[in-house]
C-alpha cells in the first residue's frame, strides 16, 4: 500500500486509534490521556495538510478494500471531502481542548473521551467515503460513536434523549440504508462521481418515480441528521450532553454528517441537473426553507441557553440544504460554504454556554443578565458567533448568506431571499436578547453556581476554544477571498461538480 | 471588472485608515490602562477621514482578500459627505469628551462611538457593494450602544425600537443587495447603478435606507433614539448617520439612469408627507431634542422630494444631486450645531439668561434651517426650487408652494425650539466649559461652509433678486409671526395646543396593535399548547395503557401449552403438505 | 507440510478430537480444564487447516469405511460447512474458556463432557452428506442441548429442558419419518444421490413437509418457538451462548442443505413464500418479546427469536444473493448472540440477577462487558461495521433486485425492533448511581472472552469478501438463481 | 394391499397416535411413552417397507437404522424419566405448568 | 414380495389392529401403571411385528431394549415418582375448562386425521417395490468381516452412526447425572427370592449376553442386544440391592462406559493415521475389529443401560473438592 492510499487511513486512525488506547486507561491518568488526545488531534492536523497540500499539487489519494463483491470500502479525498475533514479535524483538536478543561474532575472521562475519538474517527469516515456505502458505514458508526457522549451524564433526562436520538437515528439510518441498497441494485456501483453516476447508470427501464422514491429515502435517512424539520426532534433533547458534546454534534459531527450527506447525494450521486430533472430539488429546498423558519421559530420561545441553540442549529443547517437544492452553483457555493461556517460560528456558541454553566451554572437565557461583565470574553466570543448567525457582516454567516442569495436569484428563485430574510430577523430576534441581556443589563444576584476557576473569569482551556473558533468565524468571513480559504474550497467544489 | 486607476501609496493607506484607525482605537480600548488615553484621542479619529475628502484624487483601492473582494475609494459624492461627516464626528467627539465627563460610562460610549465612527466613515469610502453594507451594518449595531447610553427606560426603549429597526433595515438591504447585485451582475458600486433594477430591488433599497433615512413612515425610531441619546450622539445620529442612508440612495439606487416615475411618486409623495408630517409632530413635542428629531425628519423629506425629482427625471440628475448634496451638507451642520447648542442649553441649568448667549448662537443654524437668505439654508433651498422648477407645469408650482408651507412650518418649528430651550426646567448647572469651543466651531462651519460649495457661486447668492429674497423670507416671517401670535394666545390662556403627540408617533398605536396582538396570539398558542398537553397526556396514557396491555405475553405464554403449539405444528405440516401438492 | 494440509481428512479431526476430548474429560477429571482448553484450541487449529484445505483444493467428499454412497456414509465438506464449523469452532473456544471460568469446579466437570459431545455432534453435523447420519447427529445434538439446559438444575432450568426434549424429540421424529419416506421412495440416503434422483411424489410431500416443519420446529420457528426462549435464558450462561450461537442453527443449516440441493427449487416456489412469511412473523413477534421482556437473557433469547426469522426470508428470495446474506448472518448472529450470552453470563454472575432496570448498578462496574454487548448489539441490529450489516445488505438487496421488496421492509423494520430493544438495555447502564450490591469479582477471562466474540462478530463485516468468497466452495449455489 | 403397506400403515398411525397423545396428555410420563409410541411408529413405517426388496431377505439398511433408532429412542427415554423426577421434585407435578415464571 | 394370503391378512390386521389399540390403551388408560404395562405388552407385539417382517435382529433389541429395558425404567421411574411427588394429577383433564377449549381440543383429532390422510397417501404411492441398498449391501458382505448383513452395515457400511449412536447412550448417562442425584430412597432390602433369582440369573444373562455378541457375527444378535442383556443383568443386580461404591463410581465404571466409545475412536485414529478412510478396515481384519468394537460396546452398553436404570448421580467426588 503507498502513501496515498495509506493516508486516508491514516487520518482515520490518528483518532481511532488514540481513542481506542484512551478506552482502557484508568480514570486517574489525566495527564497520558490529554497528551493522547492532543497529539492525536495535532497528528490529525498535521496529517490532513499534507493531504490538503498533496491534492492541491494533483496528487488522488484513495484507499480501497473490498468490503463485499462488487462493493469496496472507498476512502479518498476530493475537494468537498477535503473540506470536511480540515474543518472537523481543526474543530476537533479545539473541542478536544475544551473538553479536556470542561470535564476536569468528572467521572468517566476515559469512556468519554473514548467515544469522542470514535466519533470524530467517523465524521472524518464520512467526509472521505468514497461512496455511498463506505459513507453509510461511518455515518452509522457515527450514531453509535455519539450515543455514549449524549446519555454521557447518566441522569434519566440523558437516557431518554439518548434513547429519543437513537429512535431518529437509527430509523433514519435505517431508510438511507434501504435507499442505498435499492440504488445499487438499479445502478450498480455506489462510487461518488462529479456529477453523479444515476442518471448513467441506471437502466432504461428504471422508472423515474423509484429513482424519486429512493430520492426521498436518501434525504429522509440523512435529513435526520441533518435535523430537517419533521426529523429534528432529538436534536433539542440531546442538549442534555456535556457542552463539548453538543459542540461537537452540531457543528463538527452528526448534524454535519446528514448535511454533508444531503451534499454527496445531490452532487455526487444523483447529480445536481438529474436531480433538478427529477423535479426533486425544488421539494427539498422547500422542506429546507421550512426548517429555517420553522426552526429559529420555535427558538425564540426556548429559555434554556442551549436549546435555543439547538433550534438555531436545525434552522442554521439548513441552509446547507437550502443552498444545494437550489440548482446553480453560486447557492452551491453558499451551502457548501456554510457547512464551515456554520461549524465555526456554532461551535462558539456552545462553547460559550458551557462556560457559562460551567462556570457560573446559568443554563437559561433568563439567568444571563449581565453576564457578560463577569465573563466578558466569553461573552464576546458569544457576541461574534451571534452575530454571524443573524448575518451581520463581516462574520462568516454573512458570506454563506450572501452566496445564498445571489444563487437564489441566479436560480431564478426570488423568494428564497425572502426565506433568508426573515431567517436573519428571525435570529435576530433570538440573539440579539440574549446580548442585550448579558451586556446592558445589570446581575440579578449571585449567579446560579458559581465555582471559581482560576484567576481570569475561567480556566484558560475553557476560555481559548471560543475565542479561536470566534476568530476563524470572522476571519472566515472577513478574509472570504484568500486562498484556501474556505470560500475558495466551495467555489472550487462547485465549479468541478457544475462541471466547470 | 471595472477598469480602475489604482491608488498611489499614500492614498491607499489613508483609504484604509478612514475606517481603520477608528476601529482600531476602539479595540485599543479593551485593556483598561489605555483607555483615558484613546478617549482624549477619540475625536481626531476622523482626522484621515478628513485627509482623504481633502486630499484625494479620486482613485480606487482594490483589497481583493477583504470579504469577495472590496474597493475603498473616493468620489464627487463621497467627498461630500466624507467632509460633513468627519467634521461632525470630530466636533461632536471633542464636544462629548467634556460632556460625559465624569459619566461612569464614557469609556463605552467612546469605544462604541469610534465603532460607530468606523463605519460611518467605512461606508461613505467604500466602493463595493459589502463593504458598504459591513460598515453599514457595523454603524448600525454599535450606534445602539450610543441611544441607549444613558440606559434610563426611554433609553432602552429607544435602543429596542431603533434595534428593531436596524434588523428590519438590514435584512431588506441585503435582499435588496443580494438581489441588486445579482441582476447588476457587479459587485462594485460604481458600476452597480447604472444597470437595470427590478421594481422589487428598488423598493427593498429605498425602504432599507430609507429607515436610516428617517423616510416616512418607517421614521419611528428616529425621534425616539435622537432625543434620547446623549447630545455628542444625537449630533452624529442626526447629522451624520441619518445622511448615510441618502448616501445609500445615492450609490445604489439607478439615479440618473433610468427614469422611475411610479418610485419617484412614492418619494415625492413621501418626502413632503415627511416634510410636513415632521413639523406639526414636532410642533407638540416639549423636549427641544424631539423638537429637532422631527425637524430632521422634515428635512429629510424634503431631500427625499429631492431625490425623487430625480427619479422621475433622469436628465437632470446632476442638477438634482448637486441639490441634494447641498442640502445634506447644510443640514448636517445646521442640525449638528442645533443639538450641540441644545445640549449645552440643558446643561447650563438655573437662570434663563444664562442661557441668552446659547439661544443667540442657536439662531444661525436656525435661521439656516429656516432657509433665511445669506443662510446654507437659503441655498440649499433655492437648490431644491430651481429643482422644482424643472418639473412639469402642475407639479412645479404645487410642489413650490409645498416647499413654502414645509418653510413656514419649519420656522414654526424652530419657535418652538427656542421657546421650549427658554424656558425648560433644567438640573443642577454643569461645567459647560469644555462643550463650547466645538460648539462656536460648528457654529462657524454653518455660517461659512456653503460658501466653500464649489458650485455656489457668492456673487449669484449676494445678487438675489428681491423676488428671490421674498420668496426666501416670506415663510420664516409667516412662520415666526404665527408663532409668535401662537405665544401670545397661549400666554394668556387663549389658545391651548389642539394636540399632543408622543414622541415615537406611529409607534404608540403600532405597539398598542402589537401589544393586543400579541396577547391574543399567546392566548391562542397557550390554549393551542394545553390542548396539546391534553393530547400528548392522552397519548401517554393510551401508550402506558398499551403497555399494560398484556395479551401478546399472554398469548406468548399461551403458545407453550402443549394443545396449542401441537396444533400448530401439525397445521404447518398440512398447509404444508398441501401446499406442495398443489405447486 | 503443505500436502499433508491440503490432503489430510481434517473434517474427520473436527469429529474426533471433540468426541475424544469429551471421553479424556470424563476419565482425568483433575487435568479436565488443560484437556478442554487444548481440545478446544485444537479445534480451531483443525477448521483453520481445513479451511486451507478447501479454499486450495476445493470441497472435497470422505468415504467413511472406503464404501462410499450409496452403501457408506460420506462426509461432504465444502464453503457452507466451512462457515458453520468456523463458527463452530470460534464459539466453542470462546465458550470452553468462558466456562472454566464461570462454573465452580464440580459442574464444570460435568459440563466438560457433554460439552464436547455437543460440539462433536454439530461438527458431525455440519459435514454430514447422509440424511440419516444427519438424524444421528440432530439427536446427539438435542440430547445435548437438553442435558445442558437442564444443568443448572433450577425449576425454570429444569421445566424448560423438559419442554426442550420434546420439541427436539417431536422434531427430529418428524425429520426421521421424512428420511424414511425419502429413503424408501428413492433408495438412498445420500445427498448427492438424492439430488438426482428426487422428483415431486407425494412421498415426497410428505418428507418435505415433515422435515421443514419439524427441522422448523427444532430451529423455532415462530409460531414453533415456544420452547426457546425459556431454555436459552434460563441456561447457564455458557450454555445459551452455545444454544443460540450454535445448536439452533444446527438444524436450520440441515434444511438449507435440504432446499438447496435435495429437492428442486421450482417446486419449493409457494412453501418457500410461506417460510418467509412465518419468518416476517417471528421477526416481529421476536421483537415484540424482546422489547417485553425484563429480563436480559430472556430478552437475548428473544433477539434469537427474532434472528430465526431472518433467516427463514432466505426461502423466498432464494437468489444467490440472499443466500450469501443469509449464510453471513448465520456467522454473524452466532458470534454475536454468543457474545451477547456470555456478557450476560458476566452479569449474572457479577450481580447474581439479570434485570435489565436494574443494571444501573451494575454496568459501571462492567464496562468490557458492557461493552462486549453493545459491540453484539450492534452486529444483531445491522449497524455498520458488524457483520450483520453486510447480511442484512444482502438480503435487502436480494430483496429488492427481485422485486419483492416487502421483505426488505420486514428486514429493516425487525433491525429497528433490534435497535430499541439493544439499547433499552444499553441505555439503562449508563445511569449513574451510587448505590452498591454485594457482588462477585468477575474473572477478566470471562469479560475479555465476551468482548473478543463481541469485536470478532463486529469485525467481521469489515472483512465481509472472505467468508463470503469461502461460501463459493464446491459451487453449493450453482443451482440458484443469480438475481 | 400388501403386508408391508399394511405395517407401514400401522406404523403411520403409530406415529400419529403418539403425536396426538403427546401433545393432548398432560402428565409427563405419557407424553414420554407417546414418544416411544411415535419412534416405534417411525421405525415399523421403515422397517415393513424394507420388505419391498422383491427378493426374499428384506433390505439390511433399515433395520441396522432401526437399531441405532432403538437405542437413541431408549436413551431419550432414560433421560427424559430422570428428568421427569426432577421436576416432580422440584415442583411436586408431573405436569408442566403453563405459564412460566421468570 | 408376500402374496396376501387369508391366514397371513387375518395375523397381520389382527397385530396391526393390536398394536393400534395397545398403543391407544397405552397412552388412554387413566392409571399409569396400567399405561406402562399396556406399553411393555406393545413392545412385545412389536417384536413379534419384527418377527414377522423378518427383522429377527431388531425383535432382539425390541424385547432386550424397547420393551424390557424400557418398561423396568418406566416402572422404576413411576416407582421414584409416586415417591417424590406430593400430589400426582389423577387425571390428564384439566378442570374449567369452556366450551371453546373444548372445541378445541377436537381440533388436534381433526388436524391428526388430515396428516394422516395425507401420510397414507405418501405411503400407498410408493413404489411397489424397490430394492433400497439390499443389492449393494449383498455384494459387499464378503469384504465386510461379518455374516450378518445388519451386522456389517451397523458396525462396517455404515459404522460412523453406530459410532454417533454409542456416544448418544454415553451422552443420556452423562446428562442424567449432570441432573444431580435423586434424594435416597429407602429401598426395601431384597427380599430372599430375589436375592436368589439375581444370583442365578446373572450369570446366565452374562452368558447370554457373550452369545448374543458371538451370533451377531453370523446371524440375529450382536453388540446392542448383549449389551441390553447385560443392562437385563445390572438392572437385576440392583433390585437385588446392589449399588456402585464410590471408587467403582470415580474409576472402574469409568473405565467400563468409556471403553466401547474409546475403542471406536482409538481404531477411527488408527485408520485415518494409517492412512485410510475413516473407520476403513482391510477386509482381512474386518471380522476381528468388529468383534473387538463389539465387545467394547456390548460393556459400555450394558454398563450405560444399568447405569440409567440406577438413575442417580454416583458419589462421583466432584461435589467434594472445588
Amino acid at each position: 500500500m503507498n502513501s496515498s492510499a495509506a493516508l486516508p487511513l491514516l487520518i482515520l486512525g490518528s483518532s481511532l486509534l488514540p481513542g481506542l488506547v484512551i478506552f482502557f486507561l484508568p480514570e486517574s491518568r489525566v495527564r497520558t490521556r490529554s497528551a493522547l488526545n492532543l497529539l492525536g488531534a495535532l497528528l490529525k492536523l498535521v496529517l490532513v495538510g499534507v493531504m490538503v497540500w498533496g491534492v492541491f499539487n494533483g496528487t488522488s489519494y484513495e484507499t480501497r478494500l473490498p468490503l463485499i463483491p462488487g462493493l469496496d470500502f472507498v476512502l479518498h479525498a476530493d475537494a468537498l471531502s477535503l473540506l470536511f475533514v480540515t474543518l472537523s479535524s481543526v474543530l476537533w483538536l479545539v473541542t478536544t481542548i475544551y473538553a479536556i478543561g470542561y470535564l476536569e474532575d468528572s467521572p468517566h472521562r476515559s469512556r468519554f473521551f473514548g467515544f469522542f475519538s470514535l466519533c470524530v474517527t467517523a465524521t472524518v469516515g464520512v467526509a472521505m467515503a468514497g461512496n455511498l456505502v463506505t459513507f453509510l458505514l461511518f455515518y452509522e458508526l457515527l450514531t453509535l460513536a455519539t450515543y455514549p457522549l449524549i446519555v454521557h451524564r447518566g441522569t434519566e433526562v440523558a437516557r431518554l434523549a439518548g434513547l429519543s436520538y437513537l429512535r431518529y437515528t437509527i430509523a433514519g439510518g435505517a431508510l438511507l440504508m434501504i435507499g442505498t441498497v435499492w440504488l445499487y441494485t438499479l445502478c450498480g456501483t455506489l462510487e461518488f462521481t462529479y456529477g453523479g453516476f444515476v442518471h448513467e447508470l441506471a437502466s432504461a427501464s428504471t422508472s423515474r418515480e423509484s429513482l424519486v422514491v429512493i430520492f426521498v429515502l436518501l434525504i429522509a435517512g440523512l435529513g435526520v441528521k441533518a435535523a430537517l424539520v419533521p426529523l429534528h426532534g432529538w436534536l433539542p433533547q440531546a442538549m442534555v450532553a456535556p457542552a463539548p458534546v453538543s459542540a461537537l454534534l452540531h457543528a463538527v459531527a452528526v448534524v454535519k454528517a446528514g448535511a454533508f450527506g444531503i451534499v454527496r447525494v445531490i452532487y455526487d450521486v444523483y447529480g445536481i441537473e438529474f436531480a433538478a430533472n427529477l423535479g426533486v430539488t425544488l421539494p427539498l429546498a422547500i422542506l429546507a426553507a421550512a426548517t429555517i423558519v420553522y426552526a429559529s421559530v420555535r427558538a425564540l420561545f426556548q429559555d434554556d441557553l442551549k436549546r435555543r441553540l439547538a433550534f438555531s442549529t436545525i434552522s442554521q443547517i439548513s441552509y446547507i440544504t437550502l443552498g444545494v437544492a437550489t440548482v446553480g452553483p453560486i447557492a452551491a457555493i453558499g451551502g457548501i460554504v456554510h457547512l464551515v461556517h456554520q461549524g465555526l460560528m456554532k461551535i462558539t456558541l456552545f462553547f460559550c454556554a458551557g462556560n457559562l454553566a460551567e462556570t457560573l451554572g446559568v443554563h437559561k437565557v433568563s439567568e444571563m443578565d449581565g453576564v457578560a461583565h463577569r465573563m466578558p470574553w466569553t461573552m464576546a466570543a458569544f457576541t461574534l458567533g451571534a452575530l454571524g448567525m443573524i448575518g451581520v457582516p463581516p462574520l462568516a454567516g454573512f458570506i454563506s448568506k450572501w452566496y445564498l442569495g445571489t444563487g437564489a436569484m441566479a436560480a431564478g428563485q426570488e423568494w428564497i431571499v425572502a426565506v433568508l430574510v426573515g431567517s436573519s430577523v428571525l435570529n435576530a430576534a433570538y440573539f440579539l436578547p440574549i446580548i442585550y441581556a448579558a451586556w446592558f443589563r445589570e446581575a440579578k444576584g449571585a449567579w446560579p453556581a458559581e465555582q471559581p476557576r482560576g484567576s481570569a473569569e475561567t480556566r484558560w482551556t475553557l476560555l481559548l476554544p471560543p475565542l479561536v473558533t470566534a476568530l476563524f468565524a470572522l476571519a472566515v468571513g472577513l478574509l472570504a477571498s484568500v486562498p484556501f480559504s474556505p470560500l475558495e474550497w466551495a467555489q472550487l467544489i462547485a465549479e468541478r461538480e457544475y462541471g466547470r | 471588472m471595472s477598469e480602475v486607476m489604482s491608488a498611489s501609496f499614500a492614498e491607499s493607506v489613508l483609504l484604509i485608515a478612514v475606517p481603520f484607525v477608528p476601529l482600531v482605537m476602539s479595540a485599543a480600548m479593551l485593556p483598561s490602562r489605555w483607555r483615558e488615553s484613546v478617549v482624549r484621542l477619540a475625536p481626531w479619529a476622523s482626522l484621515p477621514a478628513l485627509l482623504v475628502a481633502a486630499f484625494s484624487t479620486g482613485e480606487m483601492l482594490d483589497l481583493p482578500w477583504l470579504l469577495l473582494g472590496s474597493r475603498l475609494g473616493m468620489d464627487d459624492v463621497g467627498q461630500v459627505f466624507l467632509v460633513f461627516t468627519a467634521v461632525l464626528w470630530l466636533l461632536a467627539g471633542i464636544y462629548g469628551r467634556s460632556y460625559l465627563a465624569g459619566d461612569t460610562r464614557r469609556a463605552r460610549f467612546f469605544a462604541f462611538y469610534l465603532l460607530t465612527m468606523s463605519g460611518n466613515l467605512g461606508l461613505i469610502v467604500s466602493q463595493d457593494i459589502l463593504s458598504f453594507y459591513l460598515f453599514f451594518a457595523l454603524m448600525s449595531f454599535s450606534s445602539y450602544v450610543l441611544i441607549m447610553h444613558k440606559q434610563i427606560p426611554q433609553a432602552l426603549r429607544a435602543g429596542r425600537i431603533y434595534i428593531y429597526f436596524v434588523v428590519l433595515g438590514e435584512v431588506l438591504l441585503f435582499a435588496g443587495a443580494v438581489m441588486g447585485a445579482w441582476q447588476a451582475g457587479t459587485l462594485y458600486l460604481d458600476e452597480f447603478p447604472g444597470t437595470a433594477q427590478s421594481n422589487i430591488v428598488t423598493g427593498l433599497l429605498i425602504v432599507g435606507f430609507g429607515i436610516k433615512a428617517g423616510a416616512l413612515p418607517v421614521h419611528a425610531w428616529l425621534p425616539l433614539a435622537h432625543s434620547v441619546a446623549p447630545t455628542p450622539a444625537s449630533v452624529v445620529l442626526s447629522g451624520a448617520m441619518i445622511q448615510s442612508g441618502l448616501l445609500g440612495w445615492l450609490r445604489f439606487l439607478p439615479l440618473g439612469h433610468v427614469a422611475l416615475p411610479e418610485w419617484s411618486l412614492v418619494c415625492i409623495t413621501a418626502g413632503f408627507g415627511a416634510a410636513i408630517y415632521g413639523v406639526l409632530v414636532g410642533l407638540s413635542q416639549d423636549e427641544p431634542k424631539a423638537v429637532l428629531a422631527y425637524s430632521s425628519i422634515s428635512q429629510m423629506g424634503l431631500i427625499t422630494v429631492g431625490t425623487g425629482v430625480g427619479m422621475a427625471a433622469p436628465e437632470i440628475w446632476p442638477l438634482c444631486l448637486s441639490a441634494i448634496l447641498v442640502y445634506a451638507f447644510h443640514h448636517a451642520f445646521a442640525k449638528g450645531a442645533l443639538f450641540l447648542g441644545v445640549g449645552i442649553a440643558a446643561s447650563t441649568g438655573g437662570a434663563m439668561t444664562r442661557r441668552g448667549p446659547i439661544v443667540a448662537g442657536l439662531l444661525l443654524p436656525a435661521f439656516a434651517l429656516a432657509g433665511l437668505p445669506f443662510t446654507s439654508g437659503a441655498v440649499a433651498k433655492s437648490g431644491l426650487t430651481e429643482l422644482i422648477g424643472h418639473l412639469p407645469e402642475p407639479w412645479s408650482v404645487r410642489m413650490a408652494t409645498l416647499l413654502s408651507l414645509v418653510a413656514v412650518g419649519t420656522t414654526c418649528l424652530m419657535a418652538r425650539l427656542f421657546y421650549l430651550v427658554w424656558f425648560q426646567e433644567s438640573g443642577h448647572p454643569q461645567k459647560t466649559n469644555g462643550l463650547w469651543p466645538p460648539w462656536l466651531a460648528m457654529l462657524s462651519v454653518v455660517a461659512f461652509s456653503i460658501w466653500l460649495w464649489p458650485s455656489v457661486d457668492t456673487a449669484t447668492l449676494l445678487t438675489t433678486s428681491f423676488a428671490g429674497l421674498w420668496h426666501a423670507l416670506w415663510p420664516a416671517a409667516a412662520g415666526a409671526t404665527g408663532a409668535w401670535v401662537a405665544w401670545t394666545l397661549a400666554c394668556k390662556g387663549l389658545l391651548k395646543f389642539p394636540y399632543r403627540i408622543p414622541v415615537g408617533d406611529i409607534l404608540v398605536p403600532v405597539s398598542w396593535l402589537s401589544r393586543k396582538l400579541g396577547r391574543s396570539w399567546s392566548c391562542m398558542t397557550d390554549r393551542f399548547r394545553q390542548r396539546a398537553k391534553d393530547r400528548a397526556w392522552n397519548l401517554q396514557q393510551a401508550f402506558s395503557g398499551l403497555a399494560r396491555f398484556r395479551s401478546p405475553w399472554q398469548l406468548e405464554v399461551r403458545m407453550r401449552r402443549w394443545e396449542i403449539w401441537g396444533v400448530m405444528f401439525v397445521t404447518l405440516l398440512v398447509l404444508f403438505y398441501v401446499m406442495l401438492a398443489l405447486a | 507440510m503443505e500436502v499433508i494440509i491440503t490432503t489430510f481428512p481434517w473434517g474427520v479431526v473436527l469429529i474426533l478430537v471433540p468426541l475424544f476430548g469429551a471421553l479424556s474429560c470424563f476419565m482425568w477429571p483433575n487435568v479436565a480444564r488443560y484437556l478442554a482448553l487444548s481440545t478446544a484450541f485444537a479445534l480451531v487449529m483443525s477448521v483453520i487447516a481445513l479451511a486451507v484445505r478447501l479454499i486450495t483444493t476445493g470441497s472435497y467428499r470422505h468415504e467413511i469405511g472406503g464404501w462410499g454412497a450409496p452403501l457408506g456414509i460420506e462426509l461432504f465438506a465444502d464453503g457452507l460447512s466451512l462457515l458453520m464449523l468456523a463458527a463452530t469452532a470460534v464459539v466453542g473456544f470462546a465458550v470452553t474458556v468462558y466456562s472454566i471460568g464461570y462454573f465452580p469446579n464440580r459442574q464444570l466437570l460435568r459440563f466438560l463432557p457433554i460439552w464436547f459431545l455437543l460440539l462433536a455432534a454439530l461438527n458431525a453435523l455440519f459435514l454430514s452428506g447422509d440424511i440419516f447420519n444427519l438424524y444421528v447427529a440432530l439427536e446427539l445434538t438435542g440430547l445435548a442441548a437438553v442435558a445442558l439446559t437442564a444443568m443448572s438444575g433450577g425449576r425454570a432450568a429444569l421445566i424448560a429442558a423438559m419442554r426442550y426434549l420434546f420439541a427436539t424429540l417431536v422434531g427430529s421424529m418428524s425429520y426421521l419419518l421424512g428420511v424414511v419416506l425419502i429413503y424408501h421412495s428413492f433408495g438412498s440416503l445420500d445427498f448427492m444421490i438424492l439430488a438426482e434422483r428426487v422428483e415431486a411424489s407425494p412421498a415426497t410431500w410428505s418428507a418435505l413437509g415433515l422435515m421443514s416443519i419439524g427441522l422448523a420446529l427444532k430451529t423455532a420457528l415462530f409460531p414453533l418457538h415456544f420452547w426457546l426462549p425459556p431454555a436459552h435464558a434460563s441456561a447457564p450462561a455458557p450454555v445459551s451462548a452455545a444454544l443460540s450461537g450454535l445448536v439452533v442453527k444446527a438444524s436450520f443449516y440441515i434444511l438449507l442443505r435440504l432446499w438447496l440441493e435435495v429437492f428442486p427449487a421450482g417446486h419449493s416456489l409457494i412453501p418457500g413464500e410461506f417460510l418467509g412469511a412465518l419468518g416476517v412473523c417471528a421477526i416481529f413477534w421476536g421483537g415484540l418479546q424482546a422489547l417485553r421482556a425484563t429480563r436480559l437473557k430472556l430478552l437475548i433469547a428473544y433477539s434469537t427469536v427474532m434472528q430465526v426469522g431472518y433467516f427463514f426470508l432466505v426461502f423466498p428470495l432464494a437468489t444467490v444473493v440472499a443466500w450469501h446474506g443469509v449464510l453471513f448472518l448465520l456467522l454473524s448472529h452466532a458470534l454475536a448472540k454468543a457474545a451477547m450470552f456470555l456478557a450476560a453470563g458476566n452479569i449474572i454472575y457479577f450481580a447474581g440477577h439479570d434485570r435489565i432496570v436494574d443494571f444501573d448498578r451494575i454496568a459501571q462496574q462492567l464496562p468490557m462487558t458492557l461493552a462486549a454487548f453493545a459491540l453484539a448489539g450492534v452486529c444483531i441490529m445491522g449497524l455498520p461495521p458488524g457483520g450483520g450489516f453486510i447480511a442484512k445488505w444482502l438480503m435487502v438487496q436480494a430483496s429488492l433486485e427481485s422485486g419483492q421488496w416487502w421483505w426488505a421492509a420486514a428486514l429493516i423494520l425487525g433491525s429497528l425492533v433490534a435497535a430499541a430493544y439493544v439499547f433499552k438495555v444499553v441505555g439503562h447502564s449508563f445511569t449513574q448511581t451510587t448505590v452498591r450490591e454485594k457482588t462477585n469479582v468477575v474473572p477478566v477471562l470471562m469479560e475479555w472472552t465476551a468482548l473478543a466474540l463481541a469485536l470478532a462478530s463486529v469485525l467481521l463485516g469489515l472483512v465481509a469478501s472472505w467468508p463470503l468468497a469461502w461460501m463459493e466452495i464446491g459451487g453449493v449455489f450453482a443451482g440458484v438463481p443469480a438475481r | 394391499m400388501t403386508t408391508e403397506t399394511l405395517y407401514a400403515l400401522v406404523g403411520v398411525g403409530l406415529f400419529i397416535l403418539g403425536l396426538y397423545a403427546l401433545f393432548v396428555r398432560a402428565n409427563l410420563l405419557r407424553k414420554i411413552l407417546a414418544a416411544n409410541v411415535m419412534s416405534s411408529g417411525v421405525f415399523l413405517v421403515l422397517v415393513a417397507l424394507a420388505r419391498r426388496t422383491g427378493t426374499v431377505a428384506p433390505d439390511p439398511v433399515p433395520h441396522a437404522m432401526v437399531i441405532t433408532g432403538i437405542v437413541v429412542a431408549v436413551s431419550v427415554t432414560a433421560f427424559a424419566l430422570i428428568l421427569m423426577l426432577r421436576i416432580a421434585m422440584k415442583t411436586g407435578q408431573t405436569e408442566l405448568p403453563d405459564t412460566w415464571s421468570e | 414380495m408376500d402374496t396376501l394370503n387369508l391366514a397371513q391378512w387375518v395375523f397381520d390386521s389382527l397385530t396391526g389392529t393390536g398394536l393400534l389399540w395397545l398403543a391407544w390403551m397405552a397412552l388412554a388408560s387413566p392409571q399409569l401403571i396400567r399405561a406402562i404395562v399396556i406399553f411393555v405388552a406393545f413392545g412385545l407385539l412389536m417384536a413379534l411385528t419384527w418377527v414377522r417382517l423378518d427383522a429377527v435382529d431388531i425383535a432382539l433389541a425390541e424385547v432386550a431394549i424397547g420393551a424390557g429395558l424400557t418398561g423396568a425404567l418406566l416402572l422404576a421411574a413411576l416407582a421414584k415418582l409416586t415417591a417424590a411427588q406430593t400430589e400426582i394429577s389423577k387425571s390428564d383433564h384439566r378442570p374449567r375448562d369452556g366450551r371453546a377449549v373444548r372445541a378445541l381440543r377436537q381440533l388436534p383429532a381433526v388436524l391428526m386425521f388430515l396428516v394422516a390422510a395425507g401420510l397414507v397417501y405418501s405411503v400407498l404411492s410408493l413404489p411397489p417395490v424397490s430394492s433400497g441398498l439390499s443389492v449393494e449391501v449383498d455384494a459387499n458382505l464378503g469384504t465386510s468381516g461379518v455374516e450378518n448383513p445388519v451386522t456389517a452395515v451397523l458396525l462396517n457400511f455404515r459404522g460412523y452412526d453406530t459410532l454417533l449412536e454409542i456416544f448418544v447412550l454415553l451422552l443420556a448417562l452423562l446428562g442424567v447425572w449432570s441432573l444431580g442425584g435423586l434424594p435416597p430412597q429407602r429401598v426395601a432390602p431384597a427380599g430372599p427370592v430375589l436375592h436368589t433369582l439375581a444370583v442365578v440369573l446373572t450369570p446366565v444373562l452374562i452368558l447370554l449376553a457373550a452369545y448374543f455378541l458371538w451370533a451377531g457375527v453370523k446371524g440375529p444378535g450382536g453388540a446392542f442386544q448383549a449389551g441390553a442383556t447385560l443392562g437385563a443383568a445390572g438392572v437385576l443386580l440392583q433390585l437385588a440391592g446392589w449399588r456402585p461404591g464410590p471408587g467403582f463410581a470415580r474409576v472402574h465404571w469409568r473405565l467400563i462406559l468409556v471403553a466401547g466409545p474409546a475403542l471406536f475412536i482409538l481404531v477411527a485414529l488408527f485408520t485415518i493415521v494409517a492412512g485410510r478412510h475413516l473407520l476403513e478396515y482391510a477386509p482381512e481384519h474386518a471380522g476381528t475389529l468388529i468383534l473387538l468394537l463389539e465387545s467394547g460396546a456390548t460393556l459400555s452398553i450394558g454398563l450405560t443401560l444399568a447405569g440409567l436404570f440406577f438413575g442417580e448421580r454416583p458419589d462421583d467426588g466432584y461435589d467434594n473438592d472445588n
